[in-house]
């Protein structure tokens, strides 16, 4: 049964717009805006542009507050990426996307789709893109689901990136109950670009062409948040596919493609975007708004592989692998020509005009005619109040862990799946193809050399819900200070953020208040440690049965050196170094994963972090490695002491010998701005005249095939055997 | 003395090649794309890693219909060197180039890593440089790498002494260790280990380096000798 | 003993690559004769059951479960008896 | 029109790891009762010939150097006469 497009009489009186995601006020404010009423087509384009994933309307008041500018930054959010200057005349492209909705469907496919997207949004600034990275977020592995979810997940991204060529160099993999029927799936990508080359995504200049490029559009991916399948009668819903398929060796031909085009054909190029959530729609219509201008689209010349498709299915499509460009006229051979090279469809489908509005025809009559501002700048925006949750105001008494068996909870610490080795999980992913990649994934951040440059770039995804939930703003805060200490321990500068801000639904006060109060920690920490929020992406209604997930943002972040030499990685290096703990430990308990290890859940006040003293500890930290005092570094996170000394030790397969007189427990406290590193004996001085009291002698490296650690109240051995068991085997025994 | 980097659709490892022929082993090469027709001129071709056409038949089975292929085989056949690497060596099976086949790994998992290799054979042109017995380190990438071939034909490779690296700890269910090994004359190789990212110390390794070194001495010999003549 | 042959495909909206590099490839290499080409998947599983509805409510569900993803596939079967071997 | 549908499985001497899995899983769920999976691909190919056996000599091509590798897999096909549309 073909879609019954119905008239703009019967879409006032039968209010199909319910279903696609418009409330009521939303469809008045449209037509009255528009001044009659909006027939099908027009009402469905504004189904997608008004979306939350479009039009940011909830959460457009708290992005306000990021802080997004420094001297460095030469392109801040709002195109597809964000663009860093790094020097040498180049500039590092970087964003991340969520796919969270479409992996809880379809785990392979829409991680890997996911992967695709992301990797669009860095070439259509005209950077090649040269790594991903990941942050998964699951349920208890114990249960069946959360492992079939995490098997597919992980092979649809490398499904789709090993592929196409990209190495995945890092990203984090978390486990607690809340990801349970919702996990996160957030995707990131980095590019790097001669700095005077930034393309953006424009359609400026009546009478230039609009080229469409790629695959062709299928009625995949319309029925998402604007489509709702009541409509569908049943024989119709079984041929349609829920999730899109990725097609990674297109998207190859794509990147390629669009890359030959920025670099060889700059005088015909006027602007450039991908076709992510709401298609060719988004595309297009953003496309016009950013040069502030019109366009006309001739809809039979879209390229589709099905037949019978209405405009609104054209329009709201979201097949993968599509590119919209804008060319200058005459030139539009040139450019299509070099499509067909890579053995792809270009089409010249429409064109820029004279002033705003925005046309579309489909069989010689015109289905869409309205102010291209009436599907951008005039979504409505919505200003929420945020109401702070109980919980905040009655927090359980501090967790005070009495440590009896120090052995046994080290050992049990270290295999939870958070902690354990990613390893089963990273080597699924090509983290080497381009022979770029200095440092692979199981140290703090992965590192890549920038090609005719000196230079070398860290990257680290970073978030932590159980500290949101506990305190959003300090835990914002937190999530963005470990990220830089990953960088900062690699021995690179962090330089710039993109995020992903995973909640549940915004219409919640409770909810709000959570994401506001998480921006205002985010923002605090970017400008303490100088790392501007330069692209991002927002997921909301991550929710089951009512109930939302804690609240995760996650935070990539990147750092840059621009000498190979300070690039430092976390394994122990040689018998004799001496073992530093820099940054103070205190009984810091709630929220961290030894009390979700040993009260199955996590409660009471986050605690306390001071981001002056975080600032402080990481400069020292970076100026120790760039004047090569330092053999290892590692920063503290999850699994405090415990997890980060044991991770040296196994990554070099080397013992050590400490002394650290504190209270057992200490060993698992989760203190921030905290790192552990190695210095050889030669260089001990130096290193002590610059870090001063903020470093601790614990002891040193030894040759030996166990740790020793003397504590004020335990003194435990750890045989590299048990460590090796509990570590590696924390994730794969949990799989079978 | 001149190289010839393969690029189908869907290669990705071809200019890593080519950066390690030229950059660091200083031997002159060109990307040539798949729609070419004629590689004479050059002393070696190399068919780089990737997935051709998506892989999504079989890997390396679409490539095999390339333009460039008969040329490759034409050079194969006159006794000119074939390096294949990885989807390389698969697309040089499907051509029947090279005996047998590459299957799923046996975990059914992509898998890339730092594997130990023994190099079993040092008297070809790809491996002289190489220790008899020598265990070296060399990265896979790869989810078909599991080599099959039926007995007789397996038993015909080892007796010919074909193979030239074997795995020391087999990672993915390969026959008889299989990690690369040449067709009976000798000149063409395909190993699913990729070589061409263990050239620089600052990616971690250099294990890779000395196939190409011995190439490039094979082919200045080569070279030398066609003077001569 | 019964034996079910099982076919997967993909759904008509989901583009399949790999179909699409077939059909291309058999272009290019002159068999633009052929016009269609569907990629699937094919399985046959040999099950003891106590009769052909109950094996075949177990492969249906087999199927819906395991073997295709009912979110961008489908899939039919039929059930043959067979001679114990 | 001609349609041909094509089976390709793997030789019976070669180990198929993804059936493995799926047998091996069916029995982890109680299924024990499936003895056997065999796990292929399956095309359909629609191709305009002159005839039949032009249309099988085609396929048959198309499978020995394309569908199957044949060093580790085996292929048969059928073919019938399509009305034209
Ligand atoms: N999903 C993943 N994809 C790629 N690499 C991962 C993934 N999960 C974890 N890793 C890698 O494993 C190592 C440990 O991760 P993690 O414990 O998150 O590090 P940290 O606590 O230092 O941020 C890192 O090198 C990280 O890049
Ligand atoms: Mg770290």
């Amino acid at each position: 049964m073909p879609r019954v497009e119905l008239s703009p009489k019967d879409i006032a009186i039968k209010k199909p717009y319910l279903d696609w995601g418009l409330t009521e006020y939303e469809y008045d404010r449209f037509r009255t805006k528009l001044g009659r009423l909006p027939n099908y087509t027009e009402i469905g384009l504004a189904s997608g542009m008004w979306s939350e994933h479009c039009a940011y309307k909830y959460s457009k008041p708290v992005l306000k507050q990021f802080w997004t500018k420094n001297e460095r930054v030469l392109m801040g959010p709002g195109e597809g990426a964000g663009v860093i200057d790094i020097g040498s005349g180049k500039a590092v492209v970087f964003k991340a996307e969520s796919h969270n909705h479409p992996s809880a469907v379809e785990p392979y496919e829409g991680a890997a789709t996911g992967v695709g997207g992301i990797i669009r949004d860095i070439f259509s600034i005209g950077a090649e893109p040269v790594a991903l990275l990941d942050s998964l977020a699951f349920g208890e592995l114990d249960e069946a689901h959360t492992q079939h979810l995490l098997d597919q997940i992980v092979a649809g991204i490398g499904g789709y990136g090993n592929a196409i060529g990209i190495p995945t160099i890092g990203g984090e993999t978390n486990f607690d109950p809340t990801y349970a029927r919702n996990p996160l799936v957030n995707a990131m990508c980095i590019g790097v670009m001669d700095k005077d080359a930034i393309q953006r995504g424009r359609a400026a200049g009546v009478g230039n062409a609009i080229i469409y490029v790629g695959a062709k559009t299928g009625r995949d991916g319309i029925n998402g948040a604007s489509f709702a399948s009541a409509e569908f009668s049943d024989a119709e819903q079984a041929d349609r596919a829920a999730v899109q398929v990725g097609d990674p060796f297109m998207e190859k031909l794509l990147t390629d493609a669009c890359l030959e085009v920025t670099r060889d054909h700059q005088e015909a190029l006027v602007g450039m975007q991908d076709m992510g959530a709401a298609g060719l729609i988004s595309s297009s219509v953003e496309m016009a708004d950013k040069a502030d201008a019109g366009m006309t689209i001739n809809l039979d010349l879209i390229p589709q592989r099905e037949s019978g498709m209405i405009p609104f299915e054209i329009m709201l499509s979201e097949s993968q692998e599509r590119m919209l460009l804008c060319v200058a006229a005459g030139h539009e051979q040139e450019i299509i020509d070099v499509f067909q090279k890579y053995d792809l469809d270009a089409v010249v489908c429409g064109q820029v005009t004279a002033g705003h509005r925005y046309q579309l025809t489909f069989k010689n009559e015109t289905v869409c005619d309205v102010p291209v501002s009436l599907l951008t700048s005039d979504a409505p925006v919505y200003h929420q109040k945020g109401q702070r949750p109980a919980r905040l105001d009655q927090p359980a008494t501090d967790f005070a862990p009495e440590i009896t068996d120090l052995h046994d909870t080290w050992l049990r610490l270290l295999g939870q799946p958070t902690i354990a080795s990613k390893k089963s999980i990273y080597r699924r992913y090509d983290a080497q193809v381009k022979t770029n990649t200095v440092v692979t994934p199981g140290s703090d951040a992965g590192v890549i050399r920038v090609r005719g440059t000196k230079s070398a770039l860290a990257a680290t995804t970073d978030s932590n819900g159980r500290y949101l939930y506990l305190d959003p703003e300090r835990g914002g805060a937190l999530i963005v200070a470990e990220a830089a200490r990953n960088l900062v321990a690699s021995g690179t500068e962090p330089i710039g953020i993109t995020d992903c801000l995973n909640y549940g639904d915004p219409t919640k006060p409770e909810i709000f208040y959570e994401l506001e109060e998480s921006a205002h920690g985010i923002t605090a920490a970017c400008k303490a440690l100088n790392t501007p929020v330069i692209s991002g992406n927002v997921s909301l209604y991550n929710e089951t049965n009512g109930i939302a997930i804690y609240p995760t943002p996650m935070i990539g972040m990147v750092g840059l050196t621009e000498d190979l030499h300070s690039i430092t990685t976390l394994d122990f290096k040689r018998p004799g170094d001496l073992v530093y703990l820099l940054g103070r430990t205190g009984a810091d308990f709630n929220g961290t994963e030894l009390q979700k290890l040993l009260t199955g859940g996590i409660a009471g006040r986050l605690f306390d972090f001071d981001l002056d003293e975080e600032v402080t500890v990481q400069k020292l930290a970076l100026n120790a490695i760039r004047r090569g005092f330092v053999t290892a570094a590692h920063d503290l996170s999850v699994g405090g002491f415990a997890a980060a000394l044991s991770e040296m030790a196994l990554a070099g397969q080397l013992g050590a010998d400490l002394q650290w007189d504190v209270p057992a427990s200490y060993a698992f406290a989760e203190s921030a701005g905290r790192f552990l590193m190695t210095v050889p004996a030669a260089k001990q001085a130096e290193f002590e005249a610059l870090l001063g009291s903020r470093a601790r002698l614990l002891g040193k490296v030894t040759a030996a095939d166990q740790l020793h650690i003397q504590m004020q109240d335990a003194d435990v051995q750890l045989t590299m055997a048990e460590l090796t068991q509990a570590y590696e085997e924390g994730i794969p025994c949990r799989m079978k | 003395m001149k190289a010839a980097v393969l690029s189908f659709p869907g290669s990705n490892c071809d200019q890593d090649l080519l950066w390690a022929l030229s950059d660091i082993a200083g031997i002159p090469a060109d990307l040539v794309p798949a729609s070419a027709t004629d590689l004479s001129g050059y002393d070696l071709v190399c068919v780089p890693g990737g997935f051709s056409y998506g892989d999504y038949l079989r890997s390396g089975a679409i490539a095999n219909f390339a333009p460039v292929m008969a040329a490759l085989k034409k050079h194969a056949a006159n006794g000119g060197l074939v390096l294949g690497i990885c989807n390389g060596f698969q697309i040089l099976c499907e051509a029947g180039l090279l005996p047998g086949a590459l299957q799923f790994n046996e975990s059914l998992n992509f898998i890339c890593e730092s594997e130990p290799l023994t190099v079993v054979n040092t008297n070809t042109a790809f491996s002289g440089d190489y220790q008899p017995d020598e265990t070296i380190h060399l990265p896979i990438a790869h989810g078909e790498g599991n080599y099959y071939a039926d007995p007789e034909t397996l038993a015909a490779i080892e007796a010919k002494q074909q193979v030239v690296f074997r795995y020391a700890a087999n990672p993915n269910g390969s026959l008889n260790d299989i990690a690369g090994l040449t067709n009976a004359a000798g000149n063409v190789l395909g190993m699913m280990p990729h070589p061409e990212r263990a050239v620089e110390t600052l990616l971690g390794g250099r294990d890779g380096l000395a196939m190409f070194t011995a190439l490039k001495k094979q082919m200045e010999g080569a070279a030398y000798a066609t003077r001569r003549a | 003993m019964y034996k079910a042959r099982i076919y997967v495909n993909y759904k008509p909206s989901v583009l399949d690559p790999k179909a699409e590099v077939i059909k291309n490839t058999l272009a290019r290499t002159g068999q633009d004769n052929v016009q269609s080409v569907l990629y699937g998947k094919y399985f046959e599983l040999e099950l003891a059951a106590a009769d052909k509805d109950a094996a075949a409510k177990q492969v249906d569900n087999i199927c819906d479960q395991m073997l295709a993803n009912v979110n961008m596939e489908t899939y039919r079967f039929d059930i043959v008896e067979e001679a114990r071997a």
